[in-house]
Formats: C-alpha cells, structure tokens, sequence
C-alpha cells in the first residue's frame, strides 16, 4: 500500500484490492468517494494470471478436462461438466444415464456447497459473524458427502471423458438422505434470518437495486439476474445431462435488491435438495462411462451448463488432433462484474463489499487467459528469488 | 416457442446480412457476416430483443491462413446463433458494437489484449486482464505465442 | 422483523460441543473412498506409460529399464499430485491404487515429496544413475 | 510509595492489564462458543501482547513520528488513570474526590480520541476513513453514555463514584429504577469499545483496520491493552452503578461476568450498523429516550 493518498483535484480514492480483507480473491477497484458515498468506480482484473486457455492448447483432450475444472475451485465441476458434454458432443458419444445422474447429482452438491459459502461470505461482509459461522458449519455436511462420493473435498474430479468415475452406492444415498435432511431444516432457518432479522435487513433491503432492465442492459447472468426477475436459467431452459429427465423449477424474485438476492439463492437450495432426492430415488441402472477416442474428430461446439453463479459458456474447437484447438471459457462472474461497477455508484462506501458480494463474484474464474512467462525475458517460469526480487522492486 | 423456431426468427433478423447460414447442431445456427455488416446485423437482434449477447469469442485461424474469426454468441433459451466475422490478421480491424449493447465492453477488452486485434469505437481500452509490465505488442492467444519457447 | 433472530443457536451452541477441532490432537476419519497418495503394482504393468501421459500435473514417470524383462520404475512426485485419480482410470491393467488413509503427506523437505514404487534393485539402478548425472532425479525425464 | 504501587502494580498497572486481558479472552471465548467454535486458548490475548511487543513498529511515511509513537502510550495512559477512581474488582478506588466521574468519563474518550488522532495522524486512506468514523461514533455515544452515568449520580446526590456506589448498594438495584439508563450505559459501552454491530470504525471488509491499519507492533499492543482495560473500567462502572454496587471481589467477578455476557450475546446476535445507522440510532433513540429519563428523574428529586 503506498502511504500517499491519491488526492487530485480534491478527488478520494478508495482502493480495494488486490489484497483487501473484503475480497477473498485477488481483484483491484477503486472507488471514489465524496465522505461516505461512491461517485465513481474502476475494475482491473488479472492478478491470478494462470493461462488457461492457451493451457488447453498444449495439452491433450484429458489433461484439459483437469486444468480446466481448476479454473473454478468452488463451482469445479460445472466446469468439467460443460467441458466433457462439449468433447462427448465433438466425439460422437453420449455417457451413459447413470453418469449423467450422477454429473447432475454432484452437481446440485456443488451448488449447494457453492452457495452455503456464498451465504457466509455475505453474512461476514456485513459484519453478521454468527450466520457466517453457522452456515460454514453446515456446510460442511455437504463438503463431507462430497468427499465421500468423489474421495476430495475440492476439484472433485468427479468427471472423466465419456462418464463418471465414482459410483453411488446404498449406503452412500442413505449418508446424503440424512445430510440433506440436516440441511433442509438449517436451510429453512437461514431463509427465516435472511428475511426476517432486522439488523440484517438494514443492510440488504434496498441496497444495490437492480431492475430487470437493467439486468438485461448488462447482460447479467444467474441468481443476480433471477433476483431481479430475469427469467434465465439454462437447467429449466437448455436443460443437458440428466435435467432433461428431472426437471427444475424457476426460482426468481422481483425486488432486484441485496435481499431479494438472498432469498433467490436460498430458495434455490430447496430446489437443490428436492433435485437430489429425486435423483437418489430414480438412479439409473448401467455403466459409469464410455470410450472416448484419443483425437477428437474436427468440429466445433458450445456447451453451456448453469454454474452456481450463472450461465457458463463453453466453446471448444477440435481439429481433429489429440489437443484442442481453441477452448473459450465465458465464467459468470464477468458480465456480472460490470453491474457492480454501475450500481456501486451513489451507494455508501460500507455498502461496498456487500454489493460485491451479491453478485458472488469469482475473480480466479476471470484471469485465466493469461501465461505467466515473459516473452521478453526469455524465460519459462521464474524462481523462487526472481519473483522475490521482483516484488521488492515493485514495491520500492 | 421451440428452439428451432426461436433460429428461425433470428435468422430471418439477419438474413439481409449473412452470407451463408449453416446449422452445425439442432440448436445452433452460424451467420457469416462481412465484418462492415456485424454493427447492422448486431442492430437488428437487438432492436427485436432477440436473446442477449453470451460473449464474443475470438479464434486464430493459424499464420498459415491469415484470419481472425470472431464469433458473436447471442443466446435465447436453448437456442445459440452465432454471428462469425473474418478478419485479416495483418490488419485486424473491427467495429465495436458498444454502442449497441454496452455490456460487451469486457469482451472488447479481451479481444484487444488477447489477439491484439483493434476494435473502432469501444470506450475504454484500459488493460483488464494483463499483467502492467506485460510487454506491448504481444498477445497470449494467437497461435504463434508459444508460451514455453517464447 | 425480528431483533436477534439466531438467539436459538447461540444458546443451543453453549451445551454443544464446538464443531471446530483442534487437528493434530484430534482427527477426523478419513471417508472409505478417499483419494490420497497413489500406490502402483509392478505385477500386471506392462509399461505402456498411458498413465504418464494422460498425468495432468506430471506427477508419473514410468522410466522403462528393460522392456522385455519387464524391469519398470514408477517414480511419483506427491507434490504435483492433484488427487484425480485419471491415471487410475487410464490405466489398461489395473496397476494402479489410491490410498484411502494416507492423507497427511506434508514434509519437511522436498526428498519426501520423490517416491520410487518397483524392484528393490531396479530402483537403486535409477537412483545410482540419477546421482551420477549431477542433475536432481526429478527433472531427469524418461519414459 | 503506596501511590506508585497503586498506579504501577495494584490495583492499576500490572493487575489491571491481566484483569483486562482475562475479560478479553472471556469475553472471544464466549463470542466463539456461541459461534459453536472452540475459541482461543486462555492465554492467547496475552500471547498476542507478547508476540506484538517484540515485533518491529514500522513508522510509516508522512507521519509525525512523536504523535506516532505517543498516542499509543497516552490512550493507555489515559484508561489506566480511569481506573484508579474506579472500584476496580470490589476493592475501594484508589483516589476519590467529588466529580471524580466526569474525569473518569473524560479520561476513557483519551483512548478513543488518541485511536482518532492516530488514524488521522497517517496518510493511508483507511486510516483516515476510520479516523473520520471513529470521531462520528464518539460524538454520537458520548452524550448519551454520560447522561446514562449521570442518572445515578442524581439519584444519589453527589457526582463522586464511591458515594454512588455506595448508594446503589443500599437501595433497589438501580436497573429496577431506571431501566433505560442501564440499557443505554451497556450499549453505549458497546459504541466506545467499537464492539459489534457498533464497530464501523474498524469495518474489516471495508477499511481493513479502520483508523489502526498503519500501526504495528508496540503500538497496537498498546492500544489493544487500552481497549482491555477500558472493558473492565466499562463494566466495572456499570456493575457499580445499576447493578448495586459492588463490594466484594466475588460480587464483582459476578456482576461485571453477567454484563460481559450480555455483551458478548448482543455482538454475536447483531449485523454490523453502517455509520450513518449507528449515528441515526444513537441521536434518534439512545439519547432522546435517555434524556427523557433524566429529566424525569430530576423532576422526581425536585419534588421529593
């Protein structure tokens, strides 16, 4: 942090980031302020610069699938989703029913995983430590249902090209009953709190209002956009793998604020639930997967799978080699990082992070196009001392 | 509305434009545009609210073949129709369509810091994604950016 | 509207155990299909070295001694490991296994992180000739 | 001599640095058991003072190093002196004088106005973020905390904290009698420790340590130690008064143990207030019905 504030023609800037205790991800804004209250707002992006996309070019079909689910490390498997529904379609092959079962089993585990952090999160920027605390708790039973269907707590690699590679056995649905079950009444009793405490409310009813139109002027994706009445959800829309044969209703709300945005992605925790039980009830007998060839036939496709923060779009381009050609990740997160620079104007500087927050921003999944090397050095990676260096000059 | 009614409008919207219509999947259909036609075709699904722009994609067609092709995704439903524009990569010039839908501005970045390719008319040309010291004139995504050699 | 609406949490929590613990004197049991360190079985291998190539982290190296004799070192970089079990997959003869119970694989020094699975023999034979190159084992690539 | 051990070991100094500590670390604990987590171990505050006193201060550029490096000292300075008009722990304070509350009051706002000073003592932008919001908070608690300090003073007839004192031991509690001059006392203690929902100043997600950022190792200890001693003062004070009186060290350590927890159940249950909400809830609620209070209760003396 340089000592010296940016003070031109009386003008206050507020950085935030790249490190700052309100983002939990690298990302630099910066906000102008007059007293209190935001006039103006700026974004960069790219300080976890990890080249994804050209990545996929230098590696082969297989490897891909895994540096691409680490693209996201909450919502990983939507990733490996989109990714292998777009090889099997280059490949000619469908995975069989009971992978895709399991594909959108895992999924919905995701999402509720996903989105009982989200809560937390926003719960802490408010300075609500007491649900943050409770929902990281009980998250934590879903964490431990999907370590016990996939063997990680994280990047699952529960994907494989032309399937699955964990099964669900009966004592396993009978351990995810009862963790759902667990988490149905908590659930109920954070969308009481959500909607109910007063001191909460203060700062979410009426914060950081979006209105349909706005959110169609921006293109903005997922539960930020239903919370405002958008109707877009790509599993009820565009439903692939097993959605087609379960299918999910709409969550939205209309009041486009901090609250309705709470209340959208509680209530699709319901769904969720609903969703997996479901499953769990009508799981296809068969195998977990199918032979994918080595070299993908030529072609290109889109997949587009709905990630916990919105829509996910995937375009994959094969030229018949055992490497992609060009992978094109479109994450959530980046059309809807534009609306929190526009509605973060006129709001107060506290009101700030949980704005952010609203739109469950993940900055890993925007910088991923990016190759650490320095052409102009000449070298591959840096060592340990160089970066040292580096980073004393930076700051020097 | 099926899905194949849903690209039938939004085919006949920019039918003035593209050269050729393919339909590489049930649910996709591809528009060839002249790169002076995109602002135009752009226009006309706008104004009929036709979807909303998913992203733009830019792809290096390789040294070899001297193009760009950048694809704009406008998604409705299941449906994707999808606007391809072929642009020389010696002079890689394209309209911006920011005037049309403003949130493509973090798309147009991307395209201009990626495949170093300029697009008249956007507003803000800030590095996004880029490191500060990243060197000019060096752009990751085109094919003869090798990252391990380079 | 409600003032305090977790109050019911905070009084349960006091004649509750905490949920956090404090790790190295207590730990959790580690699920039945836990995915932790890799272990490899010389017997069905026969060396087609898939699982090297399709490693998404290059954590395998298959260094084929004598194809014929079927004298093969599977040298494993635990470090670069991400758990994913793709080389388990990959593998035609079923050679390889995940652990379920070898989950605290930190270390000290980067020595631990190198594990040499094959014939006691074969695996000094790599080990001697890495040492006579000079070079540090793990960026010596064979396969 | 009898004064410099007063002040240096007991009951001032040494003793009421642990004491402070103590009730800090019950007080996290607490937090952290209604949290259903662990907490930290006894001795961590006392670890952190340790770890923090023998880490390096970095001075940081563009500020004035002898405000620097002395408001640390004349915070703690400031509530140290406090206690020593204070019944700290049921025994009798150390110095009394009539209108010694209003020199205790003033000396426990030395600490919050040396955390402003400090933060608009530096350049960094969250510094004097939290510098402007710390300063808002104290002129918005100040009053009503000291007119719910006075209240007992009137009933009792003198402004010198033992005659008080000794006065709500001998009468009905005085939280039977003027209810909201308790409730304001505790929260308005809540706003001058900047404890939850009242801790804007030093909003983490939103100005990392509000008017502290810039401060590192002895200097924060500091300020730490002064906020742990200002607890005790705080309860101490408010034990005294509206819960009758406290004479004994047993009553004490039950009393001020009872407040603590309140405090303790009130930060845990309730979302951080932004500035404007905290200011609006002190001006509009806290100090109206307060003052309405007192005004009553000098009505009340006036006739009898």
């Amino acid at each position: 942090m340089p000592t010296t504030p940016t003070q031109e023609n009386d003008v206050f800037r507020i950085p935030i980031g790249p490190q700052h205790p309100a983002l939990k991800e690298p990302g630099h804004f910066e906000f102008t302020v007059d007293g209190e209250v935001v006039t103006a707002a700026t974004l960069r992006l790219g300080y976890v610069h990890r080249g994804i996309e050209k990545g996929t070019e230098g590696r082969n079909w297989i490897q891909s699938l895994y540096l691409l689910e680490r693209v996201c490390g909450i919502c990983s498997h939507v990733h490996a989703t989109a990714y292998c529904l777009g090889v099997e379609k280059l490949a000619g092959v469908e995975a069989p029913p009971r992978a895709q079962a399991i594909r959108v089993l895992v999924a919905e585990l995701e999402r509720i995983h996903s989105h009982m952090l989200w809560l937390g999160v926003a719960a802490h920027e408010a300075g609500f430590d007491m649900l943050f605390m409770y929902s990281w708790r009980d998250r934590e039973t879903v964490m431990n249902l999907l370590e016990g269907i996939t063997g990680n707590r994280v990047n699952y690699s529960a994907n494989q090209l032309g399937g699955v590679k964990c099964d669900i056995d009966g004592e396993q649905a009978d351990d995810i009953r009862v963790g759902l079950d667990f988490l149905e009444g908590r659930i109920k009793h954070y969308l009481d709190v959500v909607s109910q405490d007063t001191m909460f409310l203060r700062r979410t009813r009426g914060i950081g209002v979006m209105t349909r139109e706005d959110c169609e002027r921006m293109g903005i994706v997922g539960p930020t956009a239903r919370a405002s009445g958008v109707e877009l959800d790509l599993r009820v829309h565009a439903p692939y793998a097993a959605y087609p044969e379960h299918p999910v209703n709409l969550v939205t709300a209309t009041a486009g604020d901090l609250e309705a945005r709470f209340i959208v992605r509680v209530n699709e925790l319901f769904e969720s639930i609903r969703l997996i039980r479901e499953i769990l009830d009508d799981l296809p007998e068969g195998d977990l997967s199918v032979r994918v060839p080595r070299r993908i036939p030529a072609g290109e496709t889109i997949s587009r799978v709905e990630a916990p923060r919105g829509e996910l779009f995937y375009y994959i381009k094969s030229n018949r080699s055992d490497m992609a050609d060009r992978v094109k990740v479109r994450t959530p997160t980046l059309p809807n990082m534009a609306s929190v620079l526009e509605i973060a104007v006129g709001h107060q500087l506290a009101d700030i992070p949980m704005i952010l927050t609203g739109i469950d921003p993940c900055f890993s999944c925007n910088d991923r196009m990016v190759a650490i090397n320095d052409p102009s050095r000449g070298e591959q990676a840096w060592t340990w001392e160089q970066l040292r260096q580096y980073g004393i000059e930076y700051y020097r | 509305m099926t899905t194949e009614a849903i690209l039938q409008t939004g085919s006949a919207l920019i039918a003035v434009w593209a050269k050729e219509t393919l339909t590489p999947e049930p649910n996709r259909l591809d528009a060839i545009i002249e790169p002076d036609d995109l602002l135009a075709a752009v226009t006309a699904l706008r104004d009929a609210h036709w979807g909303y722009l998913s992203t733009i994609t830019g792809v290096d067609l390789g040294v070899e073949a001297g193009e760009f092709e950048l694809l704009y995704h406008f998604c409705a439903g299941a449906a994707i129709l999808t606007l391809r524009v072929r642009i020389p990569r010696d002079q890689p010039v394209v309209t911006s369509i920011y005037s049309v839908i403003p949130s493509v501005s973090f798309y147009e970045r991307e395209l201009i810091e990626m495949f170093g390719i300029t697009i008249e008319g956007t507003p803000n040309t800030d590095r996004l994604f880029l490191p500060d010291d990243w060197p000019q004139g060096v752009y990751p995504m085109r094919k003869d950016f090798n990252p391990a050699d380079a | 509207m409600r003032l305090g609406s977790m109050w019911r949490d905070a009084l349960s929590a006091l004649v509750r155990e905490p949920a956090t613990q404090q790790y190295p004197f207590e730990r959790l049991q580690a699920p039945e299909h836990l995915r932790s360190k890799l272990h490899w079985d010389l017997t069905n291998c026969t060396g087609c070295g898939l699982c090297a190539k399709d490693c998404p982290s290059d954590a395998i190296d298959v260094i084929v001694l004598d194809k014929k004799a079927r004298k093969f070192v599977f040298r494993y970089h635990v470090d670069r490991c991400t758990f994913c079990s793709q080389c388990v997959m990959s593998c035609p003869k079923k050679c390889l296994e995940m652990a379920n119970d070898e989950w605290e694989l930190a270390s000290l020094t980067p020595d631990d992180f190198l594990v040499y699975y094959g014939n006691e023999e074969d695996v000094e034979t790599v080990l001697a000739a890495a040492a006579s190159n000079g070079a540090d084992a793990s960026s010596t690539d064979t396969e | 001599m009898s004064a410099i051990a007063a002040l240096l070991i007991f009951p001032g100094g040494v003793f009421l640095l642990l004491v402070g500590m103590i009730y800090e670390w019950i007080d996290r604990k607490l937090v952290a058991r209604f949290q259903n987590r662990m907490g930290p171990r006894w001795f961590q505050p006392l670890a952190d003072t340790i770890k923090l006193l023998a880490k390096e201060e970095v001075v940081p550029d563009g500020v004035d190093a002898r405000l620097f490096f002395t408001l640390p000292v004349i915070a703690l300075a400031g509530a140290m002196t406090a206690a020593l008009y204070v019944p700290l722990v049921g025994f009798e304070a150390s110095y009394s004088f009539s209108g010694d509350l209003i020199v205790t009051v003033y000396m426990l706002s030395l600490l919050t106005l040396g955390t402003g000073l400090a933060g608009a003592n530096t350049l960094n932008r969250f510094s004097l973020i939290g510098a402007t919001r710390t300063l808002t908070q104290l002129f918005s608690y100040e009053a009503p905390f000291l007119l719910a300090l006075l209240g007992p003073a009137i009933v009792a007839d003198s402004w010198q904290i033992g005659e008080i004192t000794d006065y709500a031991g001998d009468h009905v509690w005085l939280l039977v009698t003027q209810p909201i001059g308790f409730l304001v006392a505790l929260i308005g203690l809540m706003g001058k420790l900047e404890l939850p929902p009242f801790d804007a100043p030093e909003a983490e997600t939103e100005i990392v340590a509000g008017a502290l950022t810039e401060y590192s190792g002895r200097g924060l200890a500091l300020f730490h130690l002064g906020k742990g001693v200002e607890l005790v003062i705080g309860l101490t004070l408010v034990a005294a008064f509206y819960l009758g009186g406290v004479t004994h060290p047993l009553i004490f350590v039950a009393k001020t143990l009872a407040l603590l927890s309140i405090l303790a159940g009130l930060q845990a249950l309730m979302t951080r207030l932004r500035i404007d909400q905290t200011v609006g809830l002190w001006w509009r609620y806290g100090a109206l019905l307060v003052l309405a209070q007192f005004l009553a209760l000098i009505v009340w003396e006036g006739v009898m």
